[in-house]
């Protein structure tokens, strides 16, 4: 079935917001959920069976309430944040293969077009931090800024040891060169590199990070900023930016899924297909929940200090060690 | 740095012998007979009377200190001085190791007095020293005991608040448990509340 | 200081200096109640943190001379509600102590078992309290998990899950049956593996180390000058513990350790109270075991008189050092009462020991003081 | 250098030791209860507001209208009033008026009265839209429809 080119991307398109918009109201669900079970609570109950409607009521919910602007607020800026903070999730997720014929566009670049969307994320919630001429949102906005310039660097050089191994940034072929059987998956790739799983570790923090997540949540803490760059967004204002944390994760959780965990690949080498993929984007997203309710919240200065110190020094050794091997073997 | 051991309850009294001779030197010494609890010496064991009471007070006073006994109490060691040796009290007490506990006020209005009470413990012993000053009711000064324990600033503004004593010296004399804008003093026994 | 360096570092490349008031509360979800502060900051380091309570303040003290003895007792469980029976201890303690009433043995035990109890479910509210100060959300959950089933004990015997108002003028208003008892042989048996759990869950986590870990330093010298006490002042090195410096009821037979950390950071007020706990689970399983028969209420005057004089008494409560000091003219109603409350005292060392931290830390060290608003406010 | 080492591979196990904590409640019970669909047995000794009590042979109340409540009560929020009939030897009560706006649910007037006459009911889900309905209790008219106190499961 093939659909003349422009239609072909408005379909995909369509689809991919769709699956973005699903998976967003849905990663709420499973959030609270699995937040529920870790604490011993039921969790939501009472909209639908199990809850299963709870994020179509708070959607409703947000909808019905009234957009306040601050008065002294940057209007346009603070308008602008919330679409800027989704579309480049959405723009991110077009590039991601689902499966062998499934994905919007097979991009060459497709790699350095998902970091360079991903960035955007970042400065959106700093614009509408700073638009909102809240201290405490100012505060968070200055904080989440340092915290991505910190994690940009080891994620890339993540990225560019993995690429060393690949030899390509299309994402397809990525997937396509880690088939046949587990252990081919670059996570296992203990020829290139053998700390190839500490890779995986140090590119799962900083997606961490980079999305704002538990226990890297310093642009939002709760308890210390009351919500920070979001503190003056009312209704579904506050209900973007809280869908685009999800689509954020989703996006990193299928890019850690392709680069590490073989795609769509079947870890038994036979039966590939995109079941594979949700599994592996699935079971990332719920680590990503377990690790939110397990932790407290890093301080920022240790933060700083894990990434500057720790992470950006081990990277770097990572990739040095595996231009080495890949020269040597 | 650790704070001073503990004194006995046998050195802090000689501490406060010394201090008293030394403040009541100037004075003469007709004036101190017969106002002290315990006569002919400001300083004394005794398990007697209690403090004095609504009435009991009304001339000059004279600082004295004793050793309390009995377990009713709770205290140890008591002193009446005068509004302008309380500092002078604080620091005696400070350099020993004491730590400020509270500070607080009573209302003896029949005898048209304020009393400010000062408490002390030992962190690292059971002795509790209680200070006593009483001014007159009309427009009560005493200065403030802020400088040599910052913990009293807080104790002496509720004392303001609620009594309307004045901490001379204080750096913040603002309301405090109360709202911003009160000008009334609720623990004094003439203030009638809304209710 | 990072503060220091900092501002070196703005001066010595011209940056222009800018510093900013920031209100922290009344409503804010670290002050766990309606405490505000008010913080000059330069970025995210504080210059100065001024505390400003009194939001809830409901004026106990003058509740206290319009009332007589007795009925000033349902006020003493609704100063700090977290450690009602401590105050409650205190109080009653200061009229039998002056009045010489004489407490059965039960009772006294009985008040041992029901004070400690209840602190350890003020320590859970803490624990969990503090690591929700913290950004980690589940120990709070699990630590009322736990705390629910101290409270539904002390519910069984008092009546009330909160105010308990238990103690009575020479004794206990009733005794506890077989059930109380066996409930709570099994809830210090279900404890143990919890606070292990929790040790490993939270206090092991490296996260919560390198926030707490020499964070909020307050040394025992601070602590004096301002007159902090409980877990405060023993985080700071100083063994001083009401329980065992003057003790009361029957503690001088309980075999107890009082927990000190000399470090006075943030984590060693943090072991401390996690300390307690344990020892409070020991001090349950001894008086448990003591318990002896008899009545629970000794022989009480209808109207309790004191004679005239004042009276002061001071108990460890699960914040520190609480004291009451009673004036009495004789008549049937006090002529002054003075609550002496830990947490007043405890924040009052928050405007200096916060002086050039970060928000965060200011916070930890916010949450490490466990503060209770009303306590402050009374 | 090797402190940063044994500080990093420590730290990792320390949080793998947390993720294998909170994984392992993730599969145990709830320990909730879902309130509006099941409520909790109130303790026996559960303090309620008070109801007075009538005797159960004559159906009068036991009440004698000493006022000691009215005396002990710290809030000041009982008013009784009482009557001393003909050929009767003890007074009975007339009105009984408790303003459970102000009631701090202290007991104290239970544990004083000394004909048993009052007793703590077991409610604790008290709601309305207007404060009128709690200002003024008549326990008189209460216990004389027959409103036995709603006992609560506990009660045994």
């Amino acid at each position: 079935m093939t659909l003349p080119e422009p239609f072909r991307l408005l379909a995909y398109l369509a689809g991919v917001m769709a699956f973005v918009g699903l998976n967003a109201a849905y990663l709420v669900w499973v959030e609270r959920k699995g937040a529920a079970r870790f604490q011993r609570r039921p969790g939501p109950t009472e909209v639908g069976p199990a809850g299963l409607l709870q994020p179509l009521a708070d959607a409703a919910k947000l909808l019905s309430k009234q957009l306040l602007v601050p008065p002294d607020a940057d209007r346009t800026l603070f308008r602008l944040a919330p679409v800027m903070v989704m579309a480049p999730a959405l723009m991110c997720l077009a590039t991601i293969p689902f499966g062998q014929a499934l994905g919007a566009r097979s991009l060459d670049l497709g790699l350095v077009m998902v970091f360079a969307f991903g960035s955007i994320n970042v400065m959106a919630i700093m614009l509408g931090g700073w638009a909102s001429r809240n201290k405490y949102a100012i505060i968070s906005a200055a904080r989440i800024v340092s915290q991505n310039v910190a994690y940009e660097i080891p994620m890339m050089l993540v990225v560019i040891t993995l690429l060393m191994v690949t030899g390509t940034t299309n994402l397809q072929e990525i997937v396509e060169g880690q088939a046949g059987g587990f252990w081919r998956w670059n996570v296992f790739d203990l020829v290139a590199n053998p700390l190839m799983p500490v890779t995986f570790v140090i590119y799962f923090i900083c997606m961490l990070a980079e999305t704002n997540r538990a226990p890297f949540d310093m642009a939002e803490a709760e308890s210390e900023l009351v919500a920070g760059a979001f503190t003056e967004y009312a209704g579904m204002g506050f209900g973007v930016f809280f869908m685009a944390e999800y689509a954020n994760i989703l996006v990193g959780c299928s890019l850690g899924a392709i680069l590490f965990l073989g795609g769509w690949q079947s870890p038994f080498g036979v039966f590939s297909g995109v079941g594979w993929f949700l599994l592996k984007l699935y079971a990332l997203v719920f680590t990503v929940v377990w690790v939110r309710w397990t932790f407290p919240r890093t301080q920022f200065y240790g933060l700083l200090n894990l990434s500057w110190k720790i992470l950006i020094p081990v990277s770097l050794g990572i990739l040095v060690l595996t231009s080495v091997m890949l020269k040597l073997f | 740095m650790i704070s001073p051991s503990a004194p006995s309850l046998d050195e802090l009294t000689a501490a406060f012998a010394q201090w008293l001779a030394f403040v009541a030197a100037p004075a003469t010494v007709s004036e101190t007979k017969g106002t002290a609890p315990d006569p002919g010496a400001g300083v004394g064991a005794t398990s007697g009377p209690a403090a004095p009471v609504a009435g009991a007070a009304g001339e000059p006073a004279v600082p004295w200190c004793r050793v309390v006994e009995g377990k009713a109490k709770g205290y140890h060691f008591e002193a009446q001085v005068l509004p302008g040796q309380v500092v002078e009290v604080g620091r005696l007490l400070f350099d020993r190791g004491f730590a400020i506990d509270a500070v607080t006020g009573v209302d003896w209005m029949a005898a048209g007095q304020m009393e400010l009470v000062y408490d002390f413990f030992h962190p690292s012993s059971a002795l509790h020293v209680v200070v006593r000053c009483r001014v007159p009711r009309e427009g009560a000064e005493v200065p403030t005991l802020s400088e040599v324990f910052p913990g009293a600033n807080w104790h002496e503004r509720e004392t303001h608040d609620f009594f309307g004593i004045v901490f001379t010296g204080h750096p913040d004399l603002s309301p405090f448990l109360l709202p911003e804008d009160a000008d009334y003093h609720p623990l004094r026994k003439d203030f009638a509340g809304a209710a | 200081m990072l503060l220091e360096k900092v501002q070196t570092a703005d001066a010595a490349a011209g940056a222009p200096h800018e510093t900013f008031v920031l209100n922290l509360g009344p409503q804010h979800p670290a002050t766990h109640g309606v405490l505000r502060v008010k913080l000059t900051m330069d970025g995210e380091f504080i210059l100065r943190a001024e505390p400003v309570p009194g939001y809830i303040h409901r004026m106990h003290e003058k509740m206290g001379e319009n009332r007589n003895w007795s009925q000033f007792l349902p006020n003493t469980s609704r100063i700090d509600y977290l450690s009602a029976m401590t105050y409650t201890h205190a109080f009653v303690l200061l009229v039998e102590r002056a009045a010489g009433l004489e407490v059965p043995p039960r009772a006294e035990y009985l008040r041992v078992i029901t004070s400690e109890l209840n602190r350890i479910s003020s320590h859970l509210v803490w624990f969990g309290a503090f690591l929700l100060d913290l950004g980690g959300f589940t120990p709070l959950l699990y630590a009322f998990d736990d705390r629910e089933k101290i409270l539904d004990l002390l519910e069984s015997v008092t009546g009330s899950r909160l105010t308990y108002c238990y103690y009575r003028f020479g004794g206990l208003c009733n005794d506890v049956d077989e059930a109380f008892l066996s409930g709570t042989r099994d809830f210090v048996a279900y404890m143990r593996p919890r606070l292990d759990m929790y040790r490993q869950l939270v206090t092991d986590n490296i996260i919560l180390r390198k926030r707490l870990e020499g964070i909020g330093k307050v040394d025992g010298e601070m602590c004096r000058r301002y007159g902090a006490t409980g877990p405060v002042i023993r985080g700071a090195g100083v063994p001083n513990d009401v329980r065992r410096v003057e003790p009361y009821s029957i503690y001088p037979e309980l075999d107890f350790r009082v927990p000190v950390y000399p470090e006075g950071d943030c984590m060693a007020r943090y072991l401390v109270r996690m300390d307690e706990m344990e020892q409070s689970l020991r001090m349950v399983e001894q008086a448990i075991a003591k318990l002896p028969e008899g009545p629970v209420l000794g022989k009480v005057p209808r109207m309790i008189k004191l004679p005239a004089g004042d009276y002061y008494c001071a108990v460890e409560a699960a914040r520190g050092r609480f004291a009451i000091r009673a004036v009495s003219d004789g008549k049937e109603i006090p002529y002054r009462l003075k609550l002496r409350t830990p947490s007043f005292c405890n924040l009052s060392l928050f405007e200096e020991a916060s002086r050039g931290m970060m928000l965060p830390d200011a916070l930890a060290l916010m949450g490490s003081l466990d503060l209770v608003i009303p306590d402050i406010d009374r | 250098m090797k402190r940063v080492f044994q500080d990093v591979v420590g730290g990792f196990k320390s949080l793998l030791t947390g993720m294998r904590i909170t994984l392992q409640q993730f599969f145990k019970k709830d320990v909730t209860v879902r309130y509006p669909h099941e409520s909790l047995k109130m303790a026996k000794r559960y303090r309620g507001h008070v109801v007075l009590v009538n005797d159960p042979e004559t159906g009068k109340s036991l009440c004698v209208a000493c006022k000691s409540c009215e005396k002990a009560c710290p809030s000041d929020c009982i008013v009784v009033e009482g009557l001393k009939r003909e050929g009767e030897k003890k007074k009975s009560v007339t009105d009984f008026q408790l303003d459970f706006t102000r009631c701090s649910l202290c007991g104290s007037c239970v544990e004083v009265c000394p004909s048993d006459a009052l007793e703590f009911s077991k409610d604790y889900n008290l709601a309305s839209t207007s404060k009128e309905q709690f200002v003024r209790i008549d326990l008189v008219r209460r216990a004389d429809e027959g409103k036995k106190p709603e006992t609560g499961e506990g009660q045994a």
